[in-house]
Parts: C-alpha cells; structure tokens; sequence
C-alpha cells in the first residue's frame, strides 16, 4: 500500500491496521491495541507538553507581563525547570496526614488528571486524526469534567482538614454553578451544527462560530476559566481566605498531580475553544495538506491559551458572592437568551432564506446593546437602593464566607 | 453476544439491592441513596428493553430520559425535605420521624 | 460505534496510569521519615480545635439544587439541539417554552433570594 | 466466550458489588463514592447497548449532579451520623428475606422463558440518526411533546418546592449570624 500524503493518519492507521492483521491477529483485538497504542501516544504527548513545557510557558509569559525574567537557570531559556520541577517534585515526601481517609486520599489526585486527559479524547487534531469521534462529544466534554468535581469533593473531604473541606465545599459550589451557563452555550455550536460530535462541528464551521455567535463564545471562554479555577475565579486557593483550598493537604507528586491537572485544563480549555468556535484545525490549505491543518489547530489552541494567562495575569481575584452573583444572576440569564434567540432567528433566517452569519452578528450585536442597557439600570438600581440605605459593613462578606461554623 | 437473561438478572440484582438498603437503612438519606439504586436498575431495564426489542422505535429512551428527570427531581425535593427534618429534629434516622404517626 | 468508545475506555485507565507513575515513582524514591507534627492536620501553625466536621451552610445545597435542575434542562435540550436543522418553526418554538419554563424557576429563585451567596 | 460478554461480565460485577457497598458501607460518604461507581458501571453498560446519549447523560446527571447533591446532603447531615452506630433497623434480617426472595423469583422467571436466551439484533440506523430522531420526537406534535414540556413544569415545581423548603434554613442562619 502506497502513502498517501494527502491523508497522513489516516493512512498510518491503515499500514498499521493492515501490518498488525498480517501478523495473524483478529479485527477486534487489531482494533484494541491501536486504540490503546493511540490512547497511550495522545495522553503521554499531551501530559508532557502540559507537564513540562506549558508550566514553563505560563512561567515565562507570566513573568514578562510583570517585566520579570522568569525561569532562565535550567537550560537554554530555563527550558529545563519543568523537568527540574518534576525531579523535586518526586524526591518530596509525601505526607499523609493523620486522621486521612488514605484510599479516597490517594485516589483524588489520580482521578483529577483522567478528568483532563479524559477531555482530548474527542478533540480534532487535524483532518481524520481524532481519538474517538463520538457523537455526543459535546456532552462527554461535560461529563468527564463532572468527574473533575468528585475529585475536588473527594480531595477535601479525605484529608481531616477544616480549610480542606471549606475550599471543597466552595470550589464544588463555584464548579457546578458555571457548569450551567457553559453547558448551555455549548448548544448553540450544537444547534449550528445539527450535530454533537466534534467533528461534525469543525466540518460545520466554513465560517468560524466566534463570528456567528460572539456572545456564546465569551460565556462559554468565561464559564471555562470559571471551571479551571484560574484568575479572576482562582477562589479556590485564595490564600488569603482558605489558605490553599482542597488540596492543602497534599505534598509531593500528589500535589504535583493536582497542578499538572490545573496546568493542563487550563490548556485543554483552549483547545476546546478551538475546536467549538475557531473552527479547529480548519484553515487556508488544510483541506489538501492534513498536516497544515495539525499546524493551525496547534497555534489556535496556543493562542488561546495565551489569552487564558493575559486574562490571569491582567484581572484582580473576584470575591466569592460577585462570582456567583456574575454566574446566575448575569451568565445563567444571558446564556438562556442566547439559546432561545439563536434557535428562533436562526430558523427564521432559513426560512426567509437570509444569509446566516449576518443575521447572527446583528443578532448578537442587538444582545450586547441589550445587555448593556439591562447591566446600566441594574446598576442605577442599585445605586439607588445604596445611597438609600446606611454604608454596608465592609466585613459581612468577608465573615459571611465562612458561615456560622 | 450477550444473552438478554444476563441484562435482566443483572438489573434484578441491583432493583433487590436496592430494596434491601430502602428496606433496612435507618438513615434517611441512605434510603434515598437506594432508591436511586432502585430507580438506575429501572432506567436500565427500559434501555434494555428498548435495544433487545425494538430498536427502530425511540420511544424506550424518551422514557428513560423522563425518569432521569424525575429522579433528580425526586433527589432535589427529598434531600431538601431531609435537610430541613435534620434541621428541626436534629435526626436523620427514617424511625425517629414519625411525626405524622396520629 | 463502540470502536469509537474503546479508544475512550483505553484511554481513561491510561490517564489514572499516567498520574499513577510518578507517585508510585515517589514512593520509591522519597524519604519517609514521618512524625507526630509532620502528619497533625495543617492550619498555618494553629492548634485543630474541634472536629473537621463543622456545620456547614445550606446555601451550598441550594446552589446544588439549583444546579441539578438546570443540568437536566440543558441535557434534554441536547436532543433537540441535534435535530434543530430538520425542525419546523413551532418544534423550534416549543423548544423555547421550555426554556422559558424554567426560566420562570431562575425568576423565582432570583426573587426568593435563593441565590444570593449569604 | 465472547468479548463484549467478557466486557459486561466485568461491568456488571463492578456494578452490583459497589452496589452491594453503597447499601453496607457504614460510612456514609463512602457509600456515596460507590454509588458513584454504580452509577458509571450502568454508564458502560449504556454503551454497550448502543445507547451512548444515556450513558453520557447517565454521567451529567447522575455523577455529576445528583451524586453531587447527596454527598453535599450527606455533609450538612453529618453530625448525627458518626455518634449513631446503628446503620440498620430491626427490620433488617426481613429485608434481606424479602430481597432475596424476590430475586429468586425474578431470575426463575427470566431463566423460564426460552425466548430471554436471545441476542440482540445489530442497530438498523446509526446512533447519531436515532439522536436525530430522539430530538425530533421529543418536540413532535404527534410524540412525545407532552411529556417534554410535562418534564419542563415537573422539573419547575421540583426547583420551586426544594426552594421553598430550604428557604426557612437559610433565614435561620442569617438570624443566627446577627446573634
């Protein structure tokens, strides 16, 4: 069998496929070592590029938006720190703490990097080089993200410790709440689409969703920073508050574990913006060379991920009552309309026969102008209600956070 | 493939585990722990029945999805109701609430 | 189809494998030298008073609650979401009550006070 | 053997035996934990009857919210549980008779009919035709509408009657802060 260029993967798997059955094996069990050799090569690619070169990357960038050099020691650019981190990481000792529900314990940090890498299973790299195409994507995105949020509960209920259990119980509250506006906007692409699969939606996006639905994009960008727990919503080790949060009990490569995780989901966040509203791997030339289109998912899903840090680095920490108050009294609300309008007028469009992404960026436009008057007499609102009662007292909030315990 | 008497005896097991904890636990919230057991075995009975007999005709996971939604309706208001007899009577145990006795 | 979720079920156990590694690496490689200070629970030098177990507040539980009803909204609106291109206007439209529905409940919620993070 | 008959062999057995620890387990988070295990072993199984929107759906609301829902019920319920030994009532050897009875005659029964021993036929349509399909008849006049926007007004009155029950705790703790 000849190579063919035009369709790399897909011809890798074939060769391998067909070398395998010459070998006398049978179709499933073909099937089953290359779903593992597959699975093993995209967790191992994808966990080391988190592990050592993203934590150096966000080092860096971090670094120069506060005019700092950063990491410049280990090897050429201080390159080398990740790898040096890591060795620190595993000569630690690793305590755990008396009074520790030790299986729960250890399991925490194990199941909070699956979550994660459980997430690239159903993400496009390029042309016919997808994990598992399934056709719920879409709803196994927030699935596996679900199983993220045990690993919180179940990090701060083991370890025995009151500021544990308090940053749990909080991350839990802030997870979940964000999981509703970000499922929600998650339909539209769906509804552009018609499809839930991931690959459907790039195969669907000739013209990029971020212009046909600008708004879902930005709750959706928005509830995912939420969802990795990064600033302006990193409430979650508010060291001023709880100290560190779920994970204070943790050391050594268990801590080590939750961070990769944090690191990564910050990064997968950005790949799946890519894929939902960038238009993946799609790009000028990618239909013909698969490999461009490898090449433009990449720099998407990086640029993306820059934009994750220009956002940490740019935005003070939100308190915990603002933050929920932003989640469902603004992004619950606001992604409800996006739905119901995107639905209706996107059906009235076809009907009428009108071009598609004008009539979205009109729609979305009127949204923002609309969002804009709502937030301006909320705020007058407000004032008024303020400036008729006595000055609040500048320590409720910060009391009320930890409630009558 | 997989006979359909493995399916039904599998969701039998978990219906009776189920009962069993409904049953014989004296915490309330343990109760509805199995009964969300219970409710499981159900949904997968129904899926079960959808692809073993017809396969074509939707309609046997529109009806598990309805029971997902009463389910967690059933969970939301139920939990809710425990808390709020925990915060009165200072009690989860399903044989100390027994209020509505005369 | 279920060749697609072969790759997931290989994937899942390989990505508990891969965070497995470098503990179990740990354990091999760190010290172990505990003691009654290292292992007593950490609150920045303070003396644990009490159990871990204090009450908590149930605003946690309403915010769940909350959550739980509107993760199923969103869930049964995936279907239809699927079949949006080869729905007529008013399958659109009932879609929309639905929404509309529950967006009552947000309402309701919103003026209960149910959620404001007190 | 097969495969796919190894395969739910596997699922089913972790399935029923976390089963079996949620209803014994003592403490009752720990309960909570293996009733997420169960909840996911009936995920697979889902997949494995071609159903993969149940079994998707099966981890967003179960695992991911109602089990959330009770292990945060299980936390603001805590303080009674750990002094109370006793996990079960009196009338706990007669649960156990009557569950196993019951199982006894449902897996007589099944074993009965001859026409149980069957496979399942290969799926006529792909799985995302019969999303499609799902979609559509869920907003169909003729199907199931009532039932979908039924749901919508259960699932309103569930919000409404959860809130209007949990309303009292939350007041009670502002007072208990003023105090």
């Amino acid at each position: 069998m000849e190579f063919d260029f035009n369709n790399p993967f897909g011809s890798i798997t074939r060769l391998l496929t067909d070398l395998l059955l010459g070998l006398g094996l049978d179709q499933p069990l073909v099937a089953f070592i290359l779903a593992v050799v597959g699975a093993g090569i995209l967790a191992g690619a994808t966990l080391t590029t988190a592990g050592v070169f993203n934590i150096w990357l966000e080092r860096k960038v971090g670094a120069r938006f506060q005019d700092r050099l950063g990491p410049n020691r280990v090897g050429p650019f201080g390159l080398f720190q990740g790898i040096a981190d890591a060795i620190k990481l595993v000569l630690k000792e690793d305590i755990t703490p008396l009074g520790a529900d030790k299986v729960v314990f250890n399991i925490a940090p194990l199941l909070a990097v699956m979550s994660v890498v459980g997430l690239w299973a159903v993400v496009p790299f390029a042309p016919q080089l997808i994990g598992a195409d399934l056709n719920v994507g879409v709803l196994y995105v927030v699935a596996i993200g679900g199983v993220g949020t045990l690993s919180v509960i179940m990090a701060g209920w083991s370890s025995n410790n009151k500021y544990a259990l308090l940053g749990a119980l909080r991350t839990v509250a802030m997870l979940i709440s964000f999981e509703i506006p970000m499922v929600l906007v998650l339909l539209v692409p769906t509804m552009l689409a018609g499809s839930m699969g991931m690959v459907a939606i790039v195969d669907g996006q000739d013209v990029w969703y971020l212009l046909m639905a600008p708004v879902a994009a930005l709750v959706f960008f928005i509830s995912s920073l939420a969802e990795v727990g990064r600033t302006p919503f990193d409430l979650i080790e508010a060291e001023s508050e709880i100290v560190a949060g779920y994970n204070i009990e943790y050391s050594g490569m268990k801590f080590g574990m939750f961070m990769v995780a944090e690191f990564f989901h910050s990064f997968t966040i950005g790949a799946l913006f890519t894929v939902l509203f960038l238009g993946g791997w799609r790009g000028p030339g990618s239909e013909t060379f698969p490999l461009l289109g490898l090449v433009y998912f990449i720099a998407k899903t990086f640029f993306m991920y820059f934009v994750v840090m220009w956002v940490r680095y740019t935005f003070p920490r939100v308190r915990i009552d603002q933050v929920m108050a932003l989640n469902w009294k603004f992004l619950t609300p606001l992604a409800l309309v996006i739905v119901m309008t995107t639905a209706v007028v996107d059906k009235l469009a076809l009907e009428q026969s009108l071009p598609r992404t004008p009539v979205h960026l009109a729609l979305n436009v009127a949204l923002v102008l609309l969002t804009i008057l709502a937030l301006q007499a909320y705020a007058r609102a407000l004032r008024r209600k303020v400036e008729g009662l006595p000055e609040p007292e500048a320590g409720e909030v910060a009391g009320a956070a930890i409630g009558p315990g | 493939m997989i006979p359909l008497s493995w399916y039904l005896i599998l969701t039998a097991a978990l219906f009776c585990v189920g009962l069993f904890g409904v049953l014989s636990r004296r915490n309330a919230v343990a109760i509805l722990m199995s009964i969300e057991l219970m409710l499981n075995a159900v949904i997968l009975n129904l899926i079960v029945f959808w692809r073993y007999g017809q396969p074509a005709d939707i309609s046997g996971q529109v009806f598990a999805l309805i029971v997902f939604a009463v389910a967690a309706s059933e969970a939301a208001v139920g939990l809710a109701l425990i808390l709020s007899i925990y915060r009165r009577r200072s009690t989860v145990a399903a044989d100390d609430i027994n209020m509505l006795k005369w | 189809m279920l060749d697609q979720w072969m790759f997931v079920a290989a994937l899942l156990p390989i990505g508990l494998v891969m965070a497995a590694s470098p503990i179990l690496a740990g354990l091999l490689l760190a010290p172990r030298k505990p003691n009654a200070v290292k292992l007593s629970t950490y609150e920045c030098g303070v003396e644990t008073v009490g159990e871990t177990w204090v009450q908590f507040k149930v605003q946690y539980y309403i915010y769940a609650l909350i959550f739980v009803i509107f993760d199923i909204e969103a869930v049964f609106l995936f279907p239809w979401a699927v079949a949006y291109n080869q729905l007529q206007l008013y399958m659109v439209l009932e879609g929309v009550l639905f929404i509309l529905i529950l967006g009552g409940g947000l309402l309701y919620a919103w003026r209960k006070g149910a959620l404001e993070w007190l | 053997m097969t495969a796919m008959q190894a395969i739910f062999l596997l699922l089913g057995l972790i399935t029923f035996l976390s089963a079996v620890m949620v209803v014994v387990s003592p403490q009752l988070i720990h309960a909570g934990l293996w009733l997420v295990l169960t909840l996911a072993g009936v995920a697979g199984l889902f997949v494995l009857l071609e159903a993969p929107f149940l079994a998707v759906v099966q981890v967003v609301i179960y695992i991911g919210a109602i089990a959330i829902l009770i292990i945060f019920a299980i936390m603001l319920t805590r303080r009674m549980l750990r002094e109370d030994g006793r996990q079960y009532n009196n009338l706990w050897a007669g649960a156990v008779t009557v569950s196993l009875i019951l199982f006894a005659v449902l897996t007589f029964l099944v074993l009965q009919e001859p026409s149980l021993a069957a496979g399942s036929e290969p799926l006529q349509a792909e799985t995302s035709v019969l999303l499609q399909d799902l979609g559509r008849s869920m907003v169909d006049v003729d199907r199931f509408i009532i039932p979908f926007e039924v749901a919508s007004i259960l699932l309103l009155a569930a919000l409404i009657g959860a809130i209007y029950v949990a309303r009292p705790m939350m007041a009670s703790e502002e007072g208990d802060r003023e105090e």
